[in-house]
């Protein structure tokens, strides 16, 4: 089993979980977090023009197992990419994914554990 | 920002400039002498008190407005749903002394469409700037000078266009939306407001105390008008939206309630038993919708929302506001009572009919505005001659519908050419993309509260 | 939901019905027609411009209160505090123009207690729905329409029982507490009020400027009362519980002051040097009380707290309200300054003793009040006869303290048996289950901040 | 806290004490009989609700300033900002009636400085505590309690020190800023209040309706010394520092405007003619001011931001204040319309030059009063004899300068002396350490909003 | 050493630390969040009943030993089900737990790692 | 690849994330959190002294490789220290740091994976 942690822009959110869900990958755990990378976005402040040092962005995080990864992961980058129609390629900012092993996963509701808890 | 450093310089030119054509103007104006003139009627203090007071607390129901709507917005938008409010006050406040009271309560024009009746809209050069009146006393009420009418009545002006924005809340565009509300204001709000109020030719025949038909019923069909041309939001309704604060909603909901006895109250454009009976009956009017709605929801659902509670108070509010000093206690409380249902009902059936007035101002101003203008001839003070069913009182709720019918279609229609023509030409609708991204960063380059990030 | 399609169509039928009723019961009002007569005193504009200005101030303290509340909860309740103060609004609002005024300012009853004073309560069967002074002037005070005398003490009224609310704040039914403050209202507030200002027995003996024993001191007993019956919340005092946002209790503190100018100078029913007495002395002993708590906070600290300073001058007015209009500007100074230590020591030994009033109803509000009721004889500015320690003076002190003892007895017994009926019967405390998940979710179907979660 | 419990002991002691020492001082007050004498005034009870309202309108605005300032701060800090402007209520609230208005309102001292013109400040120990006016009439104003005018002017005194605080927010200790305000207060605001208003050397020439050079300048420079004495925050300009809650900046803003209108109409000291016309030229100022900045930001960023709006508002108000009652509307238009470009530049400049006057407040109330002050002079209504450019209109033209200049060096040179007194003794800024942990934490021990953490 | 991760919900976390504190294990991150899985909350909306998209939830980080994991998991487990008396089952939506493998933790204000840093 | 997951005072947060810059470890995703270990942090409520069961804290995530593992933890001790300087120590309550173990990394802008993606 792998923990997938995606970090992505908060306008994608929406699509995203709408992919995942037609990919039937329906439980997921959503958190805020503001980030660091090549992003740009910029505020203003009484006229002037302000680059805050982080930006805010939404994590995601996808326990799977194994047989799920790759489609999970294509399926996050397909979504979550702006795509720029002309290099087919997403913004920087996008994001990134991270996956991680997991050893257990346990459902508290029965207590189960293992690929079945999932 | 090159042009910026030239800025100061360009102001003692500037100054000079408009300093003389000012006083030039001044000169001209034929009133002015007035000012100081003895000869005028005398001035009421109490009265005046009020009047200002009642100013005052009108203008408070714009901030009021803006946390009541932004409260219901999503975190994303809040800046930009507040910000609906807060440009009229800029827009609407400038417009509104330049030309607007004119064309509202200047010389009617164009009369005779009905015989002994005055026309269709307003219009007095000497009362651009306000010019003509800025030192006469009691021509629109007894005691008071003339400006603090024109104040008072400029808030009104401002609410209007504030209120419709709730209906095409989280999807429109700045500029397009200022654009809107710009030629809203003089298209649509200054002819009703002089056809019912300002001399027009339903003066003195509908009975509109604070405003049900010029300002909640116009608004409200504005609204719904907007809404359906624009569409839903992305999204709408497959993903839930939630309110980011209903603790602001509720404190939004509480200013609108203390505005609105200065916008009832203040509409007797006097300080005695009309304005008391105004304030009374607004207050018995908001409790009993906003018990009724809780009551219904406790019915239905077995809790009570608390944005059901204001939604009551505001359907208690819009209901009494063409009735406030016409109808005594038990009127007011039937009145609030039953709007609440009535309005509960128009926004389960938005619900089913799929349109997306994302505030409810249909469902709420327009709905309870249409039900107080007509609902109010069953419960009034001074029943006309042969009482309930009686001819007169037949007439009456003629009369009422006629003013209901004229502000829906009229407000109606030029709303639908406006959206379309602002639409096209500057652009009203939000793209996806920028829906996605959040009004507030993407047209004002904010984002409402850093607190819930780090920085 | 399949009885709500049916409503429109109840409408016509109810409206028509309750027209026919309205104007049936209009015909044999008596007073009725004096609403037009000439006959009757005439009004003045200024003290009616204060007295509406008061109301609508006294109506702002109500969303104050409710953000004073709402803030110091935990996020999971701070709709359901605020709902406490709103329902309020709704509840009392509606009971007040239907009977609640009759049974304050109606016609004594049960009068000769005491030779030559008045009775228990009031009532007036003509007074319901404020039928008899819709029409009317200056009963109840000089020159301004008795309607607005109703309404000021209407708010009163709907203040009171909110306060009671923050004693058992985040473990009380939302169900249970509507049941609570109707029947409190009417069985205990009404009572007192004419006891002591409708021409009930101590009407002219103690003196009660504005409100210090009918509202603070019952109110501040009334919620001991219910928060020892009730017990502590899930968790207290073990997990520490954070106000939810302070910035709103400063916003609410601050609403609160500037509603209590029209509480304190509105209770002169005048606009003139009584009531710029009132107001001076309320606008000193808040900022006195407001001081002297952050000096002991910073003493015994070495810190102020914003919540501090706030609860100080929520001590200073609470303490000057009985005297207002009373006491000159030491003395109002003086009353506010020993307030809020007063107070400190309450909330303090709360602490110690272990129960729980949750924001400290009676800490603040109780404390305070019965200290300003009595403290108030000393700085009195028209000493009686023989001054301190005078004959008259300890008449006048004892007069004051029987009318804190009524008000904590009264209130404290009748609230005992309401609290106790209550849970019985619809169910007070709320379950620990429903206290973990939040009264916001369980009893509101809500949540206050969608913003600090991502949708 | 051992001395706690004792406190209680202390009370009866002190109450007896106190109550005889106000006693014993009350009888030797001379002016104490005419309270009750007929012999005084009439009371105009329009005039007295109008200053009653504005003065809590005034008030208003202190909730106000401190929602504005403490939404801009960042989260850690946003409680500790808002303390600024509520302690001020508290410690300007007590000295303000002990002695504040004494020496601002009391019989001129130092006179002839300036022959047939009056001195440098007032001084009247019978008017210690107010007393020599509690039950006097129309000494200040006609018609109204002295009382009022004394309570309206004590919140002009309470909100000029609050404004200050914005220059130097997130970076001052608490202990220090509560002694720089109680002797800026004493030691600028009342000189100046009293050579403006009270009977001082320029009363009667400089225009300055209400409070342009008393209030804005003074506070704007003031800000601005203390701003470059202190030094920029930690971490300034390198990290960006964003605003915690915009929204509350905008409900702030709100409240500001609404409590504007009690400011400049209040200060006609009437009900009437002047009144409205102050109100109305607030208004249209406040309005032009915010188009014209979100303007600017349209063409220069492509992007109006709210807090743009709301700056604009500000930079309006600021400009209309010392002109208010004596600008018509298009006067009022032009100088709100040109004060949002100048703060704008003078917003761009700081930055530019990299001084930290955290939210502006000389680039905004210091730039935006000067420009009224002098630019009021060229829309005056009742233009001196000789027009524009005539010699009349040079004096006052001079008289304006000099108010401005005596403004800025007098509040400039002593607030430097103060603040490097107060920061050598007290300690005024706060450590590295303190700042990086926040104000909230370290100096209140306490946390804005307990909801952005899971308790 | 492992990384505990568990989701829970919001009204649980007191009786959870509680527990977890009683089993002496004091040190712990807790953080919000939302989650999506099979968990159903109503919301009340003018009258209309809404289902959010995401429910809040909680969630606990917990590093410990390995010897301390299964107990951990356990008292995690008991003290986040809403036990339903019927089937002695906690209800959908009580949450998850997963665990993760930790290379190395060090404690910053020592510098020291491995175990004893846990 | 390795996932530093370190947990500090909010207030060293800007300390901290300079020194990475500085270090040219540019990238990291920030969060708040709340923490319970031997911190105190004493608040007042009404005049009484208050002790939270949870203290505010941030935590970042940093995804480097391997190489960098050593210098980011080392970077990271130093500036999330509140040194003493009587013992050359941080404080109580200064945080920990965790190091995971990750399986992949993928850029969601241009789908390009492993350590080119970090
Ligand atoms: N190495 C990393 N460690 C932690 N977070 C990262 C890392 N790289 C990217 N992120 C997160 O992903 C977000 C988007 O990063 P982005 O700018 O798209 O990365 P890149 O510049 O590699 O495309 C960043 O704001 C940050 O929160
Ligand atoms: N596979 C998963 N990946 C990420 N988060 C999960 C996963 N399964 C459950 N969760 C989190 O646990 C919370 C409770 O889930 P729950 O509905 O109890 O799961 P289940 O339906 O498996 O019992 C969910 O809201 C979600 O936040
Ligand atoms: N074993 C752990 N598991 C999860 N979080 C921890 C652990 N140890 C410490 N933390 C986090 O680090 C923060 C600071 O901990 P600290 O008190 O410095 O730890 P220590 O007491 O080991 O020095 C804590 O508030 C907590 O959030």
């Amino acid at each position: 089993m792998k923990l997938i942690v995606a970090i992505i822009q908060p306008d994608k959110l929406d699509e995203v979980r709408q992919a995942l869900i037609d990919a039937n990958i329906g439980r997921v755990t959503v958190s805020r977090c503001t980030g660091h990378g090549r992003t740009q976005d910029i505020d203003l402040y009484r006229g002037q023009e302000v680059t805050p040092n982080l930006v805010p962005k939404v994590r995601l995080e996808i326990a799977v197992n194994d047989s799920f990864v790759e489609n999970t992961v294509k399926t996050i980058v397909n979504a979550a990419q702006h795509l720029d129609p002309t290099t087919s390629k997403g913004e920087r900012g996008d994001g990134k994914i991270i996956v991680l092993p997991i050893e257990d996963i346990i459902r508290i509701s029965t207590g189960e554990h293992g690929n079945s808890a999932v | 920002m090159p042009r910026l450093p030239f800025l100061p310089l360009l102001f003692t030119a500037a100054l000079v400039a408009l300093g003389l054509t000012t006083q030039a103007l001044g000169q001209q104006n034929p009133l002015a002498p007035l000012a100081a003139a003895p000869a005028q009627p005398a001035i009421d203090t109490g009265t005046t008190a009020w009047m200002l007071t009642s100013t005052t607390l009108v203008l408070l129901m714009i901030p009021g407005l803006a946390l009541f709507y932004g409260g219901l917005a999503r975190t994303k938008n809040v800046l930009g749903t507040m910000m609906h409010s807060f440009v009229a006050m800029a827009i609407i406040g400038v417009t509104w002394v330049i030309c607007g009271f004119a064309m509202c309560f200047g010389r009617t024009q164009f009369a005779g469409i009905r015989e002994g009746k005055g026309g269709l809209i307003g219009w007095d050069t000497d009362l651009m700037f306000l010019k003509a009146i800025d030192g006469t006393v009691g021509t629109y009420g007894e005691g008071i000078p003339d400006l603090v009418f024109a104040m008072f009545q400029g808030k009104f002006a401002i609410i209007t266009p504030a209120l419709i924005a709730g209906a095409f809340a989280e999807r429109v565009r700045f500029r397009g939306y200022c654009v809107f509300i710009f030629l809203w204001s003089l298209l649509i709000y200054c002819p009703l407001c002089h056809i019912i109020w300002g001399g027009g030719f339903l003066t003195g025949d509908a009975i509109d105390f604070a405003g049900g038909t010029v300002i909640h019923i116009s608004a409200g069909i504005a609204g719904l008008v907007a809404a359906l041309y624009l569409g839903a939001r992305r999204g709408y309704p497959r993903s839930a939206m939630h309110p980011n604060n209903l603790t602001m909603v509720l404190l939004g909901a509480g200013l609108l309630w203390v505005g609105w006895f200065g916008f009832n109250a203040g509409s007797s454009v006097s300080s005695g038993l009309k304005t008391a009976q105004a304030l009374t009956s607004t207050q018995a009017a908001a409790a009993a919708g906003a018990l009724s709605w809780i009551l219904i929801e406790a019915i239905i659902h077995r809790k009570a929302s608390s944005l059901g509670l204001v939604s009551g108070i505001l359907a208690g509010l819009v209901a009494i506001t063409p009735a406030a000093g016409d109808v005594a206690v038990p009127g007011a409380l039937i009145l609030g009572a039953l709007a609440a249902p009535l309005c509960y009902t128009a926004v389960i059936l938005k619900g089913k009919l799929g349109y997306d007035d994302t505030l409810d101002v249909f469902g709420i101003h327009g709905v309870a505005g249409i039900f107080g203008a007509i609902g109010l001839t069953f419960f009034l003070r001074d029943m006309p001659q042969g009482g309930l069913f009686g001819e007169a009182w037949l007439t009456q709720l003629w009369y009422q519908t006629e003013g209901v019918l004229i502000s829906l279609t009229y407000a109606g229609v030029v709303t639908f050419i406006l959206v379309v023509l602002v639409d096209k030409t500057f652009g009203l609708r939000l793209s996806d993309r920028d829906q996605e991204a959040g009004m507030d960063h993407t047209l004002h380059g904010e984002h409402g509260y850093g607190l819930i990030n780090i920085q």
